[in-house]
């Protein structure tokens, strides 16, 4: 029986050095998580926050 | 140092990421006015608490037109005073305190919430604009029964709010043909002037009586009892000042000899202990 | 098989935590999926991925 | 011919063997409570008293984030130091000695703890991992924390001396960077704990021990929180170190960049100390300036996060592409996600991220407000330390084991459905933990059932969440015990030769490519101090002058005393309960 496990662990099919090499995916995932945190924060921040009300406030 | 082009635009928008975050928590600061829990307050050590003019007393305190403090002291397991009760429309700051552990005091569902550390007064300043019923719960572990340790604050319709205590106070018993005095004392914790009537009644007499008191005040009233006219037997009195309510029985004998003359330890005839009590740092 | 297993279980399990999240979002917005929809919604979803990736394709995957 | 680390190091193989065996059993009465923990306070199985449920809740802390963290990090340094320098410690004795001090003082807080079950023995330490003051703790529990604390200290002396050991025999040469990450994460901690270390010797300690009457409960919860908040990146930054030096070679790759992990760690030791006011926001006795202050440090502290995520990510995409992947988003398919160990860590790595937004949350200065002391806050740190740090650590364990013992992995495809098995249930426990604190569930309560009013939940109910929480937690407890299960397996799996070699690529862009400034680690740490005291003098300093060094005359108040002692605390707090209900 093939042992998968030495296929997954072995070298690679070729190698790419750091100048042919743009992390086009990186950059994707990371412009999709920038765009999730910003979301999730103004939700978190303007929705869920301050519609808690009563919110302690400065006395003027 | 060789860093990829992409890597440097991802370090820039990760700075104007954080940028962003610090800015909203400044707009909520500056913009919105939400303050922080701080220094403000003077220590207060939980040996001195019982001695301290705002907290030997745990209560609510009018301190302006729609302006309420209420201060509270937490300790395991439960908070004082029990229910807090604020009237809607109304600015009110709460000081609390500790009597002896690390407590949280946080009002369920609002950002109403601080910890309470002994020897330190936390200060909250929030606005309740509707009646409601809100929990209070302790959020930080304080020992075995934690977990029981709930209060109360209940946001009353502004009509419905007042601040007045009614005492009263009357012997049990009268010998036929004396006289006797029920006592009452309309205290008003408000800061305006109360303007009301006070009703009292025994038999099938009513007495009306006008009375003011000024805000934060105490006004004591007699009311004169002629027992011959109410003749032998059990009568019952109330005194009433506006939806307060107070009422107790006297008997009227015809030969107090044989009776012991303090009968004030007698359950239930007549205005409570503590209202006695109150009546004698009166006088 | 057109998935091996162990992508086949990445899947289900992406999937569950899609689900999980996306109820809460939806609850977020005021849209809310009572619990027994949602585990109806899961187990039909995930049986008609384990059924697709079941049939065979005769070229099973570039694994 | 076989090249594992086993082969290399034998004795450094044995001597890991023992810690990480030490980490995992602490692992596994961990998890046992953590179960325990999650029935009982959802209501749906409650095997202990209430009032008992403290004393599981302080070793379910104990034992997984100090015991179970800190062991495996001890274990994973020992084995990226001794690999990255290709060099024995100087003086294995020395070696043994701080690891069996670090147990000494790990069973002497276990005994504290643990006692509080037995009602005939007169101790016990129901404080939770936090012990603030006034609740008091049995001193063995003190003493056992400074013990292990100092084992920590030790170990890292040791070594700081392999590394000065080997800088002798290659004079000039850049720090290998997986010795450079145990140097500068050691070096958070000597500034970190000294917090502790401080709150513990001059405060709490002789307080139990009644040489002092009174604590001044400001200051012991400032220090401990000046050590708090480096604590959790004392269990995150090993966790880093595998997904730097690992994680690009299971997913066929290389590192993408030396130079970004060594700036990443180094913001680590400049950052991580001068933000554990953060903790405090809603303390009273501290001005909101300084809150504001540290708000600012706390949330550049992300940046060396979001670094990593990119390098991270970037290093994987790398060992995609190499093996084919194209595409976008397509190449993620290209990577191995059969390989448990890297499944694993690709997965704590994508909890992390997201965890981390409700850290940004738990950060933000005024929206504190929201969370603060509510179940929003277990639910983060159980995708913080309790997927990025073990998830990551057990991911690592299936390819570091067969490394340490030279036998195969057992059950390779029973470990990856144990890696996806914790993803489910730290999504479905933690998604719960989150809603339920925003409308309010506090934290650390044996029952959130309270009698006087009703959360008011936007979508479904609070028995739903429970019913979600308690599935979450029952997941995590199998995944666990799978994974415990497959070690001891492949511990007894001699026949067997490991797939994988110690070999660990060189990074795409080496540490050639960035100044050699970056290893002077003798001005990064002054300029942490430096950070350090500008951030804690003043706040001290007030803290001090309001409260007093020993504080306002605040006695102890001690859940120290089970048995006769206890009962009677608890007779005395329920008589004053209901002379004050009935008054």
């Amino acid at each position: 029986m093939p042992d998968a496990n030495i296929h997954e662990l072995s070298a690679p099919d070729h190698a790419i050095d750091h100048d042919e090499f743009d992390p086009l995916g990186t950059l994707t995932l990371i412009v999709l998580y920038f765009l999730a945190l910003v979301l999730m924060w103004l939700f978190t921040y303007f929705i869920e926050f301050l519609g808690n009300d009563p919110t302690p406030l400065v006395v003027i | 140092m060789r860093i990829h082009t992409y890597e440097k635009l991802w370090l820039v928008a990760a700075l104007v990421l954080i940028v962003g975050f610090i800015a909203t928590i400044t707009y909520g600061s500056v913009g919105l006015g939400i303050s922080m829990i701080d220094d403000s307050e003077e220590t207060l050590s939980p040996d001195e608490i019982n001695d301290d003019e705002r907290f030997g007393e745990p209560r609510v305190e009018q301190v302006g037109e729609n302006e309420y403090e209420a201060y509270v002291v937490a300790q395991t397991f439960i908070f004082q005073p029990d229910p807090i009760e604020v009237p809607a429309n109304s600015r009110v700051t709460f000081y609390v305190t500790s009597r002896d552990v690390i407590h949280g005091f946080a009002v369920v569902g609002t950002n109403t919430n601080t910890m309470v550390i002994p020897g330190e007064v936390s200060t909250l300043t929030v606005e309740f604009d509707e009646p409601d019923e809100y929990g209070i719960v302790c959020n930080e572990y304080c020992g075995d029964f934690h977990h029981t340790m709930e209060g109360q604050l209940t946001v009353v319709p502004e009509a419905e709010f007042d601040m007045t205590e009614l005492e009263a106070e009357a012997d049990d018993e009268v010998e036929l043909g004396d006289e006797t005095t029920v006592t009452a004392t309309v205290e008003n914790g408000a800061l305006n002037d109360l303007e009301t009537t006070a009703t009292f009644e025994i038999g099938d007499q009513t007495v009306e009586e006008d009375v003011t008191v000024a805000g934060q005040d105490t006004e004591e009233l007699a009311f004169t009892v002629d027992s011959t006219e109410l003749g032998e037997g059990d009568h019952d009195w109330t005194v009433t000042v506006d939806d307060h309510e107070e009422s107790g029985t006297l008997t009227v004998v015809e030969d107090l000899e044989g009776e012991d003359e303090t009968g004030a330890d007698t359950d239930g005839a007549n205005g409570t202990d503590e209202d006695a009590e109150a009546g004698d740092t009166d006088a | 098989m057109r998935l091996t297993l162990p992508r086949l279980l990445l899947v289900i399990a992406f999937l569950i935590v899609i689900l999980v999240e996306f109820r809460t979002v939806l609850g977020f917005f005021d849209i809310a999926v009572p619990f027994t929809t949602a585990v109806i919604v899961g187990v039909v979803v995930i049986g008609a991925l384990v059924l697709w990736s079941l049939l065979s394709s005769g070229e099973g995957s570039n694994e | 011919m076989r090249n594992t680390f086993v082969d290399a190091y034998p004795d450094q193989a044995r001597f890991i063997r023992r810690v990480f065996a030490t980490s995992f059993t602490a692992f596994a009465v961990g998890a046992f409570f953590g179960l325990i923990q999650a029935l009982h306070r959802t209501d749906i199985l409650r095997v202990v008293e209430s009032p008992t449920y403290y004393t599981v809740l302080t070793g379910h802390g104990v034992f997984l984030v100090l015991s179970f963290t800190i062991f495996f990090l001890v274990g994973v340094y020992q084995w990226a130091v001794t690999d990255s320098l290709e060099r024995r410690p100087v003086d294995m004795r020395f070696t043994w000695g701080w690891y069996g001090l670090m147990v000494l003082g790990t069973l002497l807080a276990a005994f504290a703890i643990l006692a509080g079950f037995v009602e005939s023995i007169d101790v016990s330490a129901n404080t939770l991992f936090t012990f603030y003051a006034p609740l008091q703790g049995h001193p063995i529990f003190y003493v056992g924390l400074v013990l292990f604390v100092v084992g920590t200290w030790l170990a890292g002396a040791d070594w700081f001396r392999s590394w000065l050991a080997w800088k002798g025999e290659h004079p000039g040469e850049r720090i290998p960077l997986p010795t450079f990450m145990v140097l500068t994460t050691m070096i958070m901690w000597y500034i970190s704990s000294i917090g502790v270390a401080v709150a513990i010797l001059a405060f709490i300690l002789p307080w139990s021990l009644g040489i002092v009457d009174s604590i001044n409960p400001t200051l012991t919860r400032t220090l401990f929180w000046y050590f708090g908040h480096p604590v959790v990146y004392f269990w995150l930054l090993p966790a880093y170190l595998l997904w730097y030096i690992l994680l690009p070679k299971l997913s066929g790759g290389r590192l993408f960049s030396d130079p970004l992990a060594r700036v990443v760690f180094i913001l680590f030791i400049l950052l991580s100390t001068p933000v554990g006011i953060h903790h405090q926001y809603l303390d009273p006795g501290i001005a909101e300036g300084f809150k504001f202050i540290v708000m600012t440090n706390t949330m550049f502290l992300l940046l060396p996060s979001f670094l990593t995520a990119f390098t991270v990510v970037a290093s994987m995409e790398h060992g995609a592409r190499q093996r084919g992947g194209t595409g976008y988003v397509g190449w993620l398919r290209a990577l191995p996600w059969r390989e448990p160990a890297f499944t694993g860590m690709a997965l704590a790595g994508l909890v992390f991220a997201f965890g981390g937004f409700t850290g940004i949350v738990n950060a933000g200065m005024n929206i504190n407000y929201l969370v603060h002391n509510s179940l929003w806050v277990p639910g983060h740190i159980h995708t913080q330390v309790g997927t990025a740090s073990a998830l990551t650590f057990m991911a690592g364990s299936y390819w570091l084991v067969p490394q340490l013992t030279g036998n195969r992995l057992v059950g390779r495809s029973i470990g990856l459905v144990q890696v996806l098995l914790w993803f489910i249930g730290i999504v479905f426990m933690t998604n719960s933990m989150y809603r339920g604190g925003l409308v309010g569930i506090p934290r650390r309560t044996a029952e959130p059932q309270y009698e006087g009013f009703q959360y008011e939940v936007a979508a479904g109910s609070v028995g739903e969440l429970n019913a979600q929480l308690a599935i979450g937690g029952i997941l995590l407890f199998i995944s666990a015990m799978l994974f415990l299960a497959l070690m001891l397996l492949t511990l007894f799996n001699r026949d067997s030769e490991p797939v994988d070699n110690r070999t660990i690529p060189a990074p795409l862009s080496g540490p050639e490519d960035s100044p050699a400034v970056l290893d002077n680690l003798k001005l990064w740490a002054a300029i942490a101090a430096v950070l350090v005291l500008l951030a804690y003098t003043i706040p001290l300093a007030s803290i001090v002058t309001r409260g007093g060094l020993f504080g306002p005359d605040i006695g102890p108040f001690p859940v120290t005393i089970e048995g006769s002692g206890s009962i009677e605390l608890v007779r005395m707090g329920l008589e004053f309960a209901l002379e004050t209900v009935s008054r």
